[in-house]
């Protein structure tokens, strides 16, 4: 297993380095860079920049250097100093930036994860086990519903109806007067009042695609030949509900747990966009927006490093899951 | 509580009809498997009804794409009546003319019902020009009201557009648009996950990594590059074609892996291994042994992944990224959707998400299907 | 609409006085203030200034703060009496407490916080018509304009407490601006043409006493007060914060590591930051009436009251009256919108495309919608580029019948029923009345719908082949198309609109959106063939880089500016009209007199009248401002112009909140 | 091998009119259509048929662990003394809740069952141990460790060797005769007093078939245990049995002791079956015979004899024209076929 996941580790070191270097290029491939962005936004807030300030900026940020030139600064800087850059954007390195946001990135993705699983687990298994009941169709018609509408439109409507119903759009994730406040009782509450149209906007998508997953898996399980034998044993149906079919169906569902491991982070940033979320897609968006690019650039290369750990964790994983795998490596 | 059927390879096979069952192809097996599945049965005739509905759209849609009406903006849904203001019943259902007028304070377009103008639904009316499919010139329409009157059964755009006619005319590109991409990574999905799986070693291990690659491909900053790019010249659907084609070849990636799997659990089986041991060549394996194994597997991805396309063109629309009226696909129709003053003040405008919905279920509940039906023993 | 004829009586005003406020404002002793003693202040004062009976009154927060001790107490902290600001409220006096909250979208919006809070040295005056002294107490000047005495308020102080003195505007001269640590080159305001041979001389600027300073001109500068206030703005910085951050005093090394003390890479941004965009950092004392709280990247920014602000209203109560700005990140326009019907924001503005959702809410809201005219020639309409690549297409752009053409085959009826909801009239872009250099009937030229006419001109030019899709080609056979380019999606009903007519006309037009770095970089590569970009501007002499061609900026021009600001060596050298537009230009840079530079604008209007090189379809529309209905004082009938700094040409610290 | 005391022995379950209906979408399938059959205690029963002909449902019915599609009816009487029913009478085990607390008793305790296949017999999320003591936990003790010791016990007595490792090791990890012995072993953990064993050998390959059926026949002798054996080789029939069913269709077409179906087959099914068997030196180049036809469907089935399309003796107006009774040939032996009923000479 050791070395097997050794193996793989090694293997990621390559791909790292060509994402980085197709990274840096596709950012550096639209025309235009940070400065004549800058230099757009600020003309359209009435200030004149002119050429030769707009050059002086690039040679100031050193983006009037060869593409190539300025990979290699920016790897050489990551590698032995750990530094990932600078935000021009933020006027601050980009590990602050990024640490800015992570706290409430994770917080919204790990409460829309574990409603997702939470939700569809139970849900999937018991729409396999009442196949066709009415109970199956409805959660099976709910949650292609989820999938069905495109968030940014069901963002925008349930944020509406929260306004006429309530008063309250419910944009971001905190009311103002909690932004800047002191984590409290009141605070939390707030937080869970805001979070509950992207979890079900966000979530409702995934939970749809892991009910159906589950529910699959669920009655491919249930027709296997040692749910027969687990009944002749005389276990009770419930028992042989989750130490069986229930067990074995997990298997895949956990183990693609590795995929989603990116949209931990970005979560979805469309939605977070139309809700305005303070997480790490919008911001990121916006850098790519605004060529900001060692943002931009940090920020992607993370991603696809977590891509591609996400895909090692997960054959880890399904590795790990599957006794028949895992026995062969505990032989060697 | 009770598990559900519990057939183990020596119990009857559960035959579906015909007396020669046990020895149907295993496409006649999954064609009457699917005739049991009801939701997908309506499926296929909603889906066929849908794309039929695009086929004809000319014809069917009362009104051009570039039909603009300041006289008609943001127009509610016109009522198709029976019964006219003094109470009298006409066999032959009419709208009223909408007479527009602007609240001088809020500026908001107001409509009401001109009861004295009454316009019978007239069926084969002669509209504006257009080619029916694409190729003979016409004129006939399928329904309209004698002119100067106008029908918008689902009310108008902020251009005085027809909604209806935008959807008809829209799912000409979402409908058709997705199916292209899909089936560009369905071959390319076939065809490299084949390879890696049958022959596995390095080059499986280099195509996994290849793929690790594409999948951690930043695709935002791709967007934005190509659409820079793209000259000015070329139509936005084209356009859109090129971007659908690019995307499909990145997602390929994700059928890959599946037939990758697939391909490894099966080389193995005695059956493979006999035709290997007995000469047979590779291909000769691969489309004959192998393909043929899960062949049903890939048609259901597929169906499956038509519509994330349907979807993936709408959030590509609204990045801006996507099709831009005059031309109209349903991403454009929900983008302009979504702005809030819309749902704030004209709800209508959200009509085609219940198409795109409905195109979406409908496709999910196909795929579920035929998932069910290729699996006629439930393995 | 109805309003435009108010405003266009404000704007005759205006154009009356505007070029020439200089000597309008000092009329009554011009002459003896040359001749005066210098120490004798106060030629002019603005306003009504301490009022010795009333004692000032300051917040409930800050009385809180001095009677536990933390603050010194009001008097301490306002100029001498006499020199307080007094600032007149619009309607009432107001009450204490409450917060602006308003949508932001972040730093990069820091003007939007700016323009509100700005403290110039001179300010444009309320109906717009010439400066006035804001942080500067007086001015005196001579006769020839070349002498500016400058006087400032007597302990007036920093929003850190520190003394403001002619000091600290010569730090600003020394060691700031001429040495041009902020990013910006010195601004034109302060050099003076010679009329005769051009030369360009950079002005002295001296410190008489602690209180004032005097600016001195090689040649006439009539509009120098002007010209500050909208070039420069603030003429002053806290010298005793930047004495602890500037390469040339601290030196190089300590100045990076400050600089990566608070964040910064370099020290080029870094001073840019500090000493350009100063108003978000928390760290430097301001004169604004509301300064920095926190990070301006968070969630949100808040600004809260300046303890030191040096105005108060007519019954001395310090300002301002709100005790805090609160800018909520949005990242959706629609949040803005959302945000303020359910009254999250109090004060916000908006384009007048979301006038109808904002009026239907107003009620359900509680807020209410202010519309401020803008001095825009057109909301709609387009510019060709005069000097695009293609020969064809700028020997075709260059003629003038093509841009009547254009002009008069678009329905304007329509396109302002369509696009801009009604609100705007259907008139071709023009100076609106009141402006200088508005001209009878422009607004009418070319304006009717006549596609007959239309094509008919595009004949008479020689575009009569057609290709399959009955598309003009040019004479020579090849493909004839428009391309507009455009930022944002937010015209995308317009330009199908314009698409279509330009279509039925023949003209083959084709849309592209780029997002806004790479329209800036095509404008510089000269690959931007049209573009739906409006002028909006004051006075040509105010601001004159979208009308006159000095630097690449406006479409139209396209590759003239690029000519002129390389002095030569690159671009395209003007030629006929826009050649005169430039000796126009050039002339009024010299010009001794208002009434001259006054006639010299008229004449760069004409120019463009007689050209219409910026064509439009749907006249201007306003600003509008969404106001919670307890938010008072807020002026009703104003220009919104970024010269007179948009909102804060409405005095925000008077603004107050209705308990 | 004792067939003369076959009549002798105490009936431990007693089968009566055992039906179970599938309902199709063309109509209702008579999966089984009224089978009877006794199993003696510490006899063997072969229940012998073509795929398809219904003996494994018959063989889970007995359990009540068929889907529930399947529509059951009849008695599956189970007549052992330690297991009483209502009043003394014999316990109906179709008339228990199949989830309920009294079936499951009587699971894998008294009635235990083995599989085809004991690959997917076995869950391979877990350890052989694991899934072995499963049921002991269940039925014998609560007490892991005695559990285990059971089970050990057990897994030595179906022959595996170095039982401590094996317990912890998957299945997959298990050669698939030793999966079988593994299988037996968890099957016969608890005593149980009948064995089900449905095609235990199939899977295997020849050697190892002999093996694992020499297996159950010591354990048997060891136990005292009734088989009823569910296969569809007649080889293993005549190796194993005491007693045959022979099933077609869903009904049983013959039924006597082991030595009478061998030596006097009466229906032509049988006498089919029999001549499709390898005979050891039997003439190598004649081919086997085969059955022709295949075995209709049984849905919508007139009442007829289900053997007539395939028959060589069929008899035109009667085999098709009505149901076919039992006709008891001698004391032991039943066939339900109208060559020898005397229903037929009524025409």
């Amino acid at each position: 297993m050791l070395q097997y996941t050794l193996k793989r580790i090694l293997l990621v070191i390559p791909v790292v380095v060509f994402i980085s270097v197709i990274v840096f290029y596709i950012i550096q491939l639209p025309p235009g860079d940070y400065v004549s962005n800058y230099a757009a936004e600020m003309s359209v807030a009435g200030e004149v920049f002119t050429q030769e300030d707009m050059d002086a900026m690039r040679a100031d940020l050193g983006l009037d250097r060869p593409v190539y030139e300025q990979y290699f600064i920016w790897i050489k800087d990551i590698v032995v100093h750990g530094d990932f850059g600078f935000s021009f954007n933020y006027n601050k390195p980009v590990l602050a930036v990024i640490e800015q946001y992570m706290g409430l990135t994770l917080t919204v993705s790990l409460v829309t994860m574990a409603f997702q699983y939470l939700v569809a687990i139970p849900i999937g298994i018991y729409c396999a086990v009442k196949q066709y009941s009415i109970g199956d169709y409805f959660f099976s018609g709910l949650s292609f519903l989820g999938m069905a509408t495109p968030h940014f439109l069901m963002a925008v409507i349930l944020m509406f109806l929260s306004y006429t119903w309530f008063g309250d759009p419910l944009l971001g994730l905190f009311s103002a007067e909690y932004v800047n406040a002191e984590w409290s009782m009141a605070k939390m509450i707030d937080l869970a009042k805001h979070m509950v149209i992207p979890v079900i906007v966000i979530g409702l998508s995934g939970t749809a695609d892991l009910i159906r997953v589950m529910r699959g898996q669920m009655l491919d399980e249930l027709n296997k030949p040692n749910v027969v034998t687990a009944r002749a044993k005389g276990l009770s149906e419930r028992k042989i509900l989750f130490k069986y079919p229930t067990r074995a169906a997990l298997n895949p569902i956990v183990s693609t747990f590795g995929w989603s491991l990116t949209s931990i982070f970005t979560g979805s940033t469309i939605t977070a966009i139309v809700l305005n979320l303070p997480i790490q897609g919008p911001v990121m968006f916006n850098a790519l927006l605004g060529q900001d690019m060692y943002l931009a650039g940090t920020w992607l290369l993370f991603m696809a490093l977590l891509t591609v750990l996400g895909t090692l964790i997960s054959d880890i994983l399904l590795a790990w899951l599957d006794p028949k795998i895992r026995t062969e490596f505990r032989g060697t | 509580m009770k598990l559900l059927p519990v057939f183990g390879k020596s119990t009857v096979v559960k035959p579906a009809g015909s007396n020669d069952v046990n020895y149907s192809s295993q496409w006649r097996l999954m064609y009457l498997r699917f005739k049991k599945h009801k939701l997908a049965r309506v499926s296929l005739f909603v889906l066929a009804l849908l794309y039929m509905g695009a086929l004809f759209a000319q014809f069917l849609a009362p009104y051009g794409l570039q039909n603009y009406d300041s006289k008609y903006v943001n127009a509610p849904p016109m009522k198709l009546r029976f019964v006219d203001a003094e109470g009298k019943f006409h066999i032959r259902p009419f709208v009223y003319e909408l007479k527009s007028a602007r609240d001088p304070e809020t500026m908001r377009k107001i409509f009401t019902s001109d009861t004295e103008k009454r316009y019978p639904l007239q069926f084969f009316v002669k509209g504006e020009s257009y080619k029916f499919l694409g190729l003979v010139p016409a004129t006939t329409r399928l329904i309209g009201v004698e002119v100067p009157g106008r029908i918008f059964l689902l009310g108008t755009d902020a251009l005085g557009r027809d909604l209806l006619s935008r959807i008809l005319l829209g799912s000409q590109v979402s409908l058709s648009i997705p199916l292209v991409g899909v089936g560009i990574s369905f071959v390319l999905g076939l065809i490299i996950g084949g390879v890696s799986g049958y022959f596995g070693g390095w080059l499986d291990s280099v195509i996994q990594r290849i793929i690790e690659i594409i999948r951690s491909f930043p695709t935002l900053p791709l967007w934005m590059a190509l659409s820079a790019a793209i000259p000015p010249r070329i139509p936005v659907v084209r356009m859109y074609i090129y971007i659908v084609i690019i995307f499909a070849f990145i997602e390929w990636t994700g059928l890959a892996r599946v037939v990758r799997g697939k391909f490894i659990s099966l080389k193995n089986e005695d059956y493979v291994v006999a035709a290997k041991i007995a000469g047979v060549g590779d291909a000769k394996i691969i489309v004959k042994h192998l393909l043929p194994g899960f062949i049903s597997y890939l048609v259901v991805a597929t169906t499956l992944a038509i519509p994330g396309m349907i979807l993936a063109e709408t959030a590509m629309s609204f990045l801006g990224l996507g099709i831009r009226s005059p031309a109209t696909s349903w991403g454009v129709l929900l983008q302009e959707a979504q702005q809030i003053d819309n749902i704030a003040l004209y709800p209508w405008k959200i009509i085609p998400l219940g198409t795109v919905i409905l195109t979406v279920l409908t496709f999910n509940f196909l795929g579920d299907g035929l998932r069910d039906a290729a699996d006629p023993y439930k393995r | 609409m109805k309003q435009r004829k108010a405003l266009a009586v404000l704007f005759v005003i205006i154009s009356i006085i505007a070029a020439g406020c200089t000597n309008n404002n000092n009329s009554p002793e011009p002459s003896s203030a040359a001749g005066e003693s210098n120490n004798k202040p106060a030629v002019k004062e603005e306003g009504p200034v301490g009022n010795g009976t009333i004692p000032a009154k300051e917040a409930p927060m800050l009385a809180g703060l001095v009677s536990a001790g933390s603050l010194p107490p009001l008097a301490e902290r306002l100029p001498a009496q006499e020199d307080v600001m007094v600032e007149p409220v619009v309607d009432e006096i107001g009450q204490y407490g409450g917060e602006w909250t308003m949508a932001w979208t972040g730093p990069g919006d820091k003007w939007s916080v700016g323009q509100p809070t700005e403290e110039a040295l001179f300010r444009f005056n309320k109906d717009g018509s010439g400066v006035e002294p804001n942080v500067a107490k007086s001015y005196e000047v001579n006769e020839n304009a070349t002498e500016f005495i400058i006087h400032l308020r007597e302990g007036m102080k920093w929003s850190d407490g520190v003394p403001f003195t002619a000091d600290d505007v010569m730090f600003y001269w020394e060691h700031m601006l001429t040495k041009e640590t902020f990013g910006k080159a010195i601004y034109d305001a302060y050099y003076s043409v010679d009329p005769a041979t051009g030369d360009k001389a950079l002005a002295t600027v001296t410190k008489v006493d602690d209180y004032s300073f005097k600016v001195v001109h090689k040649y006439p500068s009539v509009q120098f007060l002007e010209r500050v206030a909208i070039d420069n703005k603030w003429f002053f910085a806290p010298a005793h914060f930047h004495k602890t951050i500037l390469p040339e005093l601290v030196g190089e090394a300590k100045a990076l590591a400050i600089a990566k003390e608070w964040g910064f890479e370099d020290t080029t941004a870094f001073l840019k930051e500090t000493g350009y965009y100063y108003w978000i950092y928390p760290q430097i004392p301001t004169l604004r009436a509301w300064v920095a709280k926190n990070d301006p990247n968070g969630d949100q920014f808040i600004m809260e009251r300046n303890p030191y602000y040096w105005k108060t209203d007519p019954d001395g109560n310090q300002l301002p009256y709100m005790d805090r700005i609160v800018a909520t990140k949005i990242q959706d326009p629609s949040q803005r919108v959302l945000g303020t019907l359910a009254g999250d924001f109090n004060l916000s503005t908006f384009g007048a495309q979301d006038f109808t959702v904002l009026k239907e809410n107003e009620k359900k809201g509680d807020f209410r919608v202010i519309p401020w005219q803008q001095p825009a020639w057109s909301t709609l309409g387009i510019q060709l580029n005069q000097t695009v690549d293609d020969p064809n297409l700028r020997k075709l752009f260059q003629d003038i019948r093509f841009r009547e053409a254009l002009s008069l085959g678009v329905n304007r009826g329509e396109i302002t029923e369509i696009a801009t909801n009604g609100i705007a009239d259907p008139i071709q872009a023009s100076v609106p009345e009141g402006l200088i250099g508005y001209q009878e009937g422009w607004a009418d030229q070319w304006a009717a719908f006549d596609p007959d006419r239309a094509n008919a001109l595009l004949d008479e030019i020689g575009l009569t082949k057609r290709d399959k899709n009955n598309f003009r080609l040019f004479p020579d056979g090849s493909d004839l198309s428009i391309t507009i380019m455009d930022s944002s999606e937010d015209s995308a009903n317009y330009t199908e609109l314009l698409k279509k007519y330009y279509e039925d006309m023949g003209i083959k037009t084709n849309l592209k959106i780029v997002d806004q770095a790479t329209l800036q970089e095509l404008k510089y590569s000269n690959q931007v063939p049209a573009s739906i970009e409006n002028i909006s501007v004051v006075n040509v002499s105010f601001r004159p880089d979208t009308l006159v061609p000095l630097r690449v900026l406006t479409p139209w021009y396209g590759q003239y500016g690029l000519y002129v600001s390389s002095g030569g060596k690159e671009g395209v050298k003007p030629e006929g009209d826009v050649a005169k537009i430039l000796e126009y230009w050039d002339q009024i840079k010299a010009a001794g007199t208002a009434e001259e530079i006054n006639r010299l604008s008229s004449e760069i209007v004409k120019i463009h009248m007689k050209n219409q090189w910026i064509i439009g379809y749907a006249g201007p529309t306003p600003t509008l401002i969404a106001a919670s209905n307890k938010m008072g004082n807020i002026p009703e009938d104003m220009i919104w112009a970024d010269e007179f700094r948009s909102l804060g040409a409405a005095h925000p610290a008077q603004f107050y909140l209705k308990q | 091998m004792t067939a003369e005391a076959v009549q002798t022995q105490q009936p431990l379950l007693r089968v009566r009119d055992l039906k179970i209906r599938i309902q199709m979408d063309n109509g209702v399938m008579n999966a089984v259509d009224g089978v009877d059959f006794e199993i003696r205690k510490g006899k063997t029963l072969g229940l012998v048929g073509e795929s398809g002909c219904g003996k494994s449902l018959t063989s889970r019915a007995l359990l009540s662990i068929n889907p529930k599609e399947c529509e059951t009816s009849g008695t599956v009487a189970y007549l052992s003394s330690s297991e009483p029913g209502a009043a003394g009478k014999p316990l109906n085990l179709l008339s228990l809740d199949p989830n309920g607390r009294q079936i499951r008793s009587i699971r894998g305790r008294k009635i235990a069952m083995i599989f085809q296949e004991p690959m997917t017999a076995f869950s391979p999320m877990y350890t052989i141990g694991n899934q072995i003591t499963e049921a002991i936990l269940i039925h014998r003790t609560r007490n892991k460790k005695e559990a285990k010791k059971i089970a050990l016990e057990m897994l030595s007595k179906v022959g595996i060797s170095d039982q401590e490792k094996r317990f912890d090791q998957y299945p997959h990890e298990f050669s698939g005769g030793m999966r079988q012995r593994a299988m037996i072993s968890m099957a016969l953990s608890c005593n149980p007093e009948l064995l089900i064993a449905d095609e235990p050998t199939t899977a295997l390959d020849v050697t190892i078939q002999a093996q694992v059926l020499e297996l159950m026949k010591t354990l048997q002798q060891e136990f005292g245990m009734a088989i009823l054996l569910v296969t569809h080789d007649l080889g293993i029939i005549a190796e194993m049995c005491d007693e045959v069913a022979v099933m077609y269709l869903g009904k049983i077409v013959e039924q006597a002791p082991v030595k009478e179906i061998f030596h006097n087959p009466k229906h032509p099914y049988t006498k089919g079956l029999l001549r499709s068997m390898p005979r050891l030196g039997g003439n190598k180049s004649k081919r086997l015979d085969s059955i022709e036809g295949a075995v209709p469907i049984p849905v919508n089935m007139p009442p007829m004899c289900g053997f007539y399309e395939r028959c060589k003796d069929r008899m035109e107006g009667i085999c098709n024209a009505q149901s076919v009774p039992a006709t008891q040939i001698s004391g032991s032996h039943t066939v339900r076929c109208f060559l020898y009923s005397d229903q037929h000479g009524g025409e």
